[in-house]
């Protein structure tokens, strides 16, 4: 990457880095001064002091829930067009007969260790049974915690 | 002549002694878990071998057992910093099997989407090549601005990284109506913070001094080398999918390709500010043009592929990003589906481009190809 | 760190000792819970919201934890942020040993958690970070945002504050979990159940039966209402270059054996013809022409194929089909050879799943960059390029037994998707 | 301070919870550090592996000490001062090289060898532009050379010698910032490159005993700056009598310690705001910049002298 150069266009290079060198440097160090004097733009959020304020968006996929009405009834139906739609089998959906023998909810698992919350459940239901929650505050010290059961109560039919 | 270690091929004779460093997997400079082994003649690099393999996931095996739609969703996790231009990629090699149309809505959305991925990974890029340098101080610059974007993709897709969001005929949800002004609002703030920005690093005299000249990519060493992008396009070709082969409605817009010449790292460093600049060109298009009415996707097509090959490439922010699908029977889940990243042609040449620099140099090169090692590894 | 754990059995003896003792523990934990240093690592898509935590947005350092060291043998904290592959679990372990303690772990993600997007047909990704390395704090997500990552530091902190010198700071073991099949076994056990519930309900069942015997539910499940959408008709892509057809004439005077994969009976033209024109065109090449065929199409002026796309292979019962993807820049148009290769069955049955069954010659003194590729395709799936260079295994470690990408491949721990 | 005043340029807000605003974040560090484990790697040669942090933290100490921080506020008045000076910080360097040989680290050897290469050459302008203080102020002690700077503002080193003094001073800068191995100049720790250099294969205390000798040679240094360029503990009178009364009235450690602290700000306003150049061209820097420009300076210095002086 050698040039052949004369000595005074050596030097012109030279000296004309020397002037624009600092110069730019001083661009950049104005930048930063700006910041630093101008509180206006620090853009942290407080996260743990701002909970009550802090609201995920609406489409925000946090936690897989149920929809429940008061009395903890639920729509689901146990076809399991959820599992099928899950990429990685988060989702057990063990159906049981009830009393007159119809296929009916039994125990709605999900696992939350492996789910990637990428909605297809959601998607995918024909009832709307279930749908993803704003919680994100989620972290545990306890593996199994994360094995969830969603219904409270078996399925209606 | 002592035997080389695996990889290594270039023989010479040596007169000082020679060392070998493993940079990596687990080092802050090689952008995730790649392993660079270094021959080194005192602080040059004689040659220089990628050990990939770090972060493969094996998930071309994975997808010959999922349905298609699945799969959309297991392509965020390649290219995470613009998961949603992954989407694309499939979801257009899917469309083309399908044969689905997007209404003009949708597309709007897509490009939109699209340009603002383009802008987070640019934006990334330009806070690890300042971080790489050593001032720490544009890394977090650079992600202030991206938070933006990333709660622009929250709200309209759901999630920040992982947006799974088109699907084959249109795209998961419409865009919520405040979608629009916030675009135009952080448009604006982007163009002030960027002038800043460019006079925080583009003629800073050091940053000058150490990436002009530095790992220069030839115009025909990165064609031979299969390179994209813009990596490609510092190096002086004017290749950009979204002009020779226009996808969604890239052909309506108005925006130029940054072309350079020298194909140093300097090149590439401006190359990317420049696409930042058209993709907020493209934007203000698509803010002024964007359909208020009108459905935003295509009536439901079962999830089902015919028979056959099907091939889709698009430009993402790193370069070519193509798909390659291939449906033996008519069914919901594919034989195999192949995806061409387009870093990985990128760390094969890095050897070409790091052989004589030191190797701080070489932290240099590995920032300006910005390259996604899950995404080499899949 | 050893020091203090010896002070309780120093300073109890002495009158006033045990509030000294809690002293210090008040001290020491009050500065180890508010400066953690993680180390900085990051495999993959986590680690970007791992930096993003960092960031000015939500900036780490208002819990002290914002100095990333990049060496280990400064740091507290170890956020494994991003999937585990096998071939990176021992330099995980390493790192871990090396971090002095007391150290804590955070599994950040739902990779490091059970393995994540990549549990099931996978046979190179660790199931969950516990197989490798004890881990103290679990965010489940996929990538957890910043917040979530705050609350498990909080999380952490808690249990921090928790240790004293009398039960101090102690090193986990790594718990097995990975052929743990959550999916299944939860299955198992709900049928086991299921069976009793049948007995158990067998007579109520038929009582309810006889009692109701045109019982009908008065619960209807509402379907949603999906919103009705016009079907919209495909726009084509623009195109560049020769056509297909064109191009095909064209390789086909030359090279009279080259046909296209077809079922119908028609002439082989009008197949080509009938090709969509965003499709590439794909034509089927025999593995003795295959480099005389790229030499020509690299060289050719009216082909002009400069740039590699992509080599790839998909393998079939008895064959292999090798596509090696070709564009022109200065045309725009691209062609894809599919080369035909029939597995060598001489192999004996036992020994085919680990050995290379087929052979073709390597492009890679054409295109550098086919070079990789090639690699890879050896890897995937065991095919020789003859004339490669440097042919080594890619992303696999060197004693990896057989070739994921072939259908009968089999894993010991790779476990089938259940649905 | 450190991480606040970067987290304010980065526009964020810093250590938020340990005191007021994260005011003593580094002293929950350092307690922290000291009751971690520690350990030599495995072919670590032990003896030099934990000598090395003790000479690199005593050097700037024994700088500290011949500062004089207020009129009698000295602990060593030595009448070599400024030759004590530039003898002591070059001892420090060799805990730095003797750190990182010792760690049996391939990163550690190559970050003390830049080390190494970079404080033996930015020395030299480091001793010329003490020279150039010792030139014009004709003292080698420090405290004379503070009180030489008696009168109003204008007669600081600084102003006194038009643009030669402000030339001086950020030379003076340049040159102790490489000094202290701190950004732009860490390139013997350069954790992009080479995952911390020398100190990479260090824990616990050895490695809090370098992080302090960090802070402690940056205080130096700007003490230095301070005493030889900005008066010292002199007040910045401006020549109205009125006002110099009550800038008088305040002790001279105050107005010391006020301006190390600006000092430390300016150094790391430059900290976070360069990047950092590479090895060869931080050479080439000192060598075709720096000592050209520090030899006129010092020519011009002394003409000056001559002519008007």
């Amino acid at each position: 990457m050698q040039e052949n150069i004369t000595l005074i266009q050596y030097f012109k290079r030279y000296l004309k880095r020397c002037i624009t060198g600092p110069w730019s440097l001083m661009c950049g160090l104005s930048v930063s001064l700006k910041y630093f004097f101008d509180p206006r733009r620090i853009v942290t959020e407080q996260y743990p002091e701002n909970r009550k304020t802090l609201k995920m968006h609406e489409r925000f996929r946090g936690r897989l829930e149920m929809i429940e009405d008061q009395d903890g009834n639920n729509l689901c139906t146990a076809c399991g067009m959820c599992e099928r739609a899950c990429p990685n089998a988060s989702i057990n959906v063990l159906a049981t007969k009830n009393i007159a023998g119809k296929k009916v909810l039994g125990r709605y698992i999900y696992h939350f260790a492996s789910c990637t919350q990428c909605g297809l459940c959601v998607e995918a239901c024909p009832f709307g049974a279930i749908r993803m929650n704003q919680e994100f505050e989620v972290a545990t010290t306890d593996p199994n915690s994360l094995e969830m059961i969603l219904n409270k109560k078996e399925g209606q039919g | 002549m002592p035997t080389l270690p695996p990889g290594f091929r270039l023989q010479r004779e040596t007169n000082t002694e020679e060392f070998f460093i493993n940079m990596g997997p687990q080092h802050p400079s090689t952008h995730g878990a790649l392993r660079l082994a270094l021959r080194m003649d005192g602080e040059t690099i004689v040659e220089l071998v990628p050990h990939f393999g770090y972060i493969h996931r094996g998930m071309e095996k994975q997808a010959e057992s999922m349905s298609y739609l699945q799969y959309i969703a297991l392509s965020d996790r390649q290219d995470y910093l613009t998961a949603i231009q992954n989407n694309l990629g499939v979801v257009i090699a899917l469309e083309k099997g399908m044969n689905v149309g997007v209404p003009e809505k949708g597309e709007y959305i897509r490009v939109m989407l699209q340009e603002l991925g383009r802008i987070a990974s640019h934006l990334v890029f330009f806070g690890c090549f300042g971080g790489d340098l050593g001032g720490q101080t544009c890394l977090l610059f650079g992600f202030k601005e991206r938070e933006m974007i990333h709660d622009i993709l929250e709200e309209v897709t759901g999630s920040r990284l992982t947006t799974n969001f088109f699907r084959p005929g249109g795209s998961r949800y419409d865009v919520p109506e405040t979608f629009i002004p916030r675009v135009k609002a952080f448009l604006d703030h982007l163009e002030d913070s960027m002038r800043d920005y460019e006079r925080f690093l583009s003629k800073n005299i050091i940053v000058l001094e150490r990436s002009i000249g530095i790992g220069v990519l030839s115009k025909e060493d990165a064609i031979a080398y299969g390179c994209s992008g813009p990596v490609l396009r510092a190096s002086g070709v004017n290749f950009d999918v979204r002009r020779v082969n226009p996808y969604s409605i890239y052909d309506q817009f108005d925006f130029d390709i940054p072309v350079f010449h020298n194909g140093d790292c300097y090149d590439r460093y401006k190359i990317r500010i420049a696409e930042i600049h058209e993709s907020m060109k493209i934007l203000r298009q698509c803010i002024d043009k964007f359909p208020k009415e009108g459905p935003w996707r295509s009536k439901e097509k079962p999830v089902r592929l015919p028979e056959g090959r099907y091939y889709s490439e698009i430009e993402t922010a790193k370069g070519l990003y193509a798909t390659y699908v291939v449906a033996a029977t008519t069914g919901e889940k594919p034989y195999r589906i192949h995806t061409r990243g387009p870093s990985f042609p990128h760390i094969a040449a890095l050897n070409k481009m790091a052989q004589g620099h030191k190797i701080s140099d070489l932290v240099t090169i590995m920032a300006t190809l910005d390259p996604v090692i899950p995404e080499i590894d899949r | 760190m050893g020091i203090i754990n010896y002070a309780p059995k120093i300073l109890d003896p002495i009158p006033g000792g045990k509030y000294v003792v809690n002293a210090i523990d008040y001290v020491v934990n009050w500065a180890r819970a508010n400066s953690i240093w993680p180390l900085t690592y990051g495999t993959s898509c986590c680690a970007i919201e791992m930096m993003s935590s960092s960031m000015a947005r939500y900036d780490i350092a208002r819990f002290g934890s914002e100095v990333f060291r990049s060496s280990p043998r400064q740091a507290d904290l170890f956020i494994l942020a991003g999937t585990i592959t096998r071939r990176m679990a021992p330099a995980i372990q390493m790192l871990w040993e090396q971090i002095p303690g007391p150290k804590y772990v955070i599994a950040m993600g739902a990779c490091t958690i059970s393995g994540g997007p990549f549990i099931y047909d996978n046979y190179s990704v660790v199931r969950g970070a516990q197989n490798l390395i004890p881990v103290d704090v679990f965010v489940p997500g996929c990538p957890p945002r910043p917040e979530a990552l705050f609350h498990g530091l909080l999380t952490l902190r808690e249990k921090i504050l928790k240790e004293t010198c009398r039960h101090p700071w102690h090193e986990g073991k790594p718990k097995d979990v990975s052929t743990m099949d959550r999916y299944r076994e939860a299955a198992k056990t709900w049928a086991a159940l299921e069976e009793m519930k049948d007995e158990a309900m067998a007579e109520a069942r038929a009582k309810f039966k006889e009692e109701h015997p045109d019982y009908k539910s008065a619960y209807k499940p509402v379907r949603v209402k999906k919103e009705d959408f016009p079907e919209v008709p495909r726009v084509p892509f623009k195109r560049f270059g020769l056509t297909q057809s064109e191009l095909f004439a064209k390789l086909r005077e030359k090279f009279p054996k080259v046909t296209v994969h077809t079922h119908s009976e028609d002439p082989i033209e009008d197949v080509v013809a009938a090709i969509p024109a965003d499709r590439p065109l794909e034509v089927m090449v025999e593995p003795e022409d295959y480099l005389s065929i790229v030499e020509f199409v690299k060289s050719s002026p009216e082909f002009n194929m400069d740039y590699l796309i992509d080599v790839t292979a998909i393998d079939y019962d008895d064959h292999f089909d090798m596509v090696t993807m070709l564009r022109s820049l200065e045309h725009g148009h691209k062609l894809f050879l599919c080369v035909q290769m029939k597995k060598d069955f001489s192999i004996p049955e036992e020994k085919r799943a680990t050995s290379l069954l087929a052979s073709v010659k390597s492009i890679s003194h054409l295109y550098p960059g086919a070079e990789v590729k090639e690699r890879e395709v050896y890897d995937m799936f065991g095919i020789n390029f003859e004339g490669h260079p440097d042919q080594r295994r890619i992303f696999l470690d060197k004693d990896f037994v057989g070739y994921p990408l072939r259908k009968d491949f089999t894993h010991p721990q790779m476990i089938r998707r259940p649905v | 301070m450190e991480r606040k005043v970067c987290a304010h340029i980065q526009c964020r807000l810093g250590p938020m919870r340990l005191g007021w605003h994260g005011t003593i974040q580094t002293v929950a560090d350092v307690i922290k550090m000291l009751f971690k484990e520690v350990y030599a790697p495995s072919g670590a040669d032990k003896l030099m592996f934990y000598l090395a942090p003790l000479i690199v933290l005593i050097a700037p100490f024994i700088v500290c000490a011949l500062i004089p921080f207020g009129r009698n506020l000295v602990v060593a008045d030595v009448s070599m001062g400024i030759p004590l000076i530039i003898a002591v910080n070059g001892f420090g360097v060799l805990g730095i090289l003797l750190g990182g040989w010792s760690s049996n680290n391939k990163y550690s050897l190559l970050g003390a060898l830049r080390s190494g290469a970079q404080m033996i050459s930015y020395e030299i302008s480091f001793t010329m532009i003490l020279l150039f203080v010792v030139m014009i102020s004709g003292s080698t002690n420090l405290m004379s050379i503070t009180l030489g700077q008696e009168g109003t503002i204008l007669d600081w080193w600084i102003f006194k010698i038009p643009v030669l003094g402000i030339v001086a001073f950020i030379l003076f800068f340049i040159s102790s910032t490489a000094e202290m191995n701190r950004a732009p100049f860490d390139i013997a720790e350069a954790e992009q490159e080479l995952t911390g250099g020398y100190h990479t294969e260090y824990n616990g205390t050895p490695f809090a005993m370098f992080y302090l000798a960090e802070y402690i040679a940056l205080v130096t240094n700007s003490a230095l700056a301070t005493t030889c360029f900005l008066g010292g503990f002199l007040p910045p009178c401006i020549g109205v009598a009125f006002v110099d009364n009550y800038l008088n009235m305040v002790p001279g450690v105050v107005w010391f310690f006020a301006k190390v602290y600006f000092m430390i700000w300016c150094y790391m306003m430059v900290r976070w705001t360069f990047v950092r150049p590479r090895v060869d061209q931080l050479m080439d820097f000192e060598w075709k910049f720096l000592l050209p420009v520090n030899l006129v300076l010092l020519a011009t210095g002394a003409a000056y002298i001559v002519i008007w002086g």
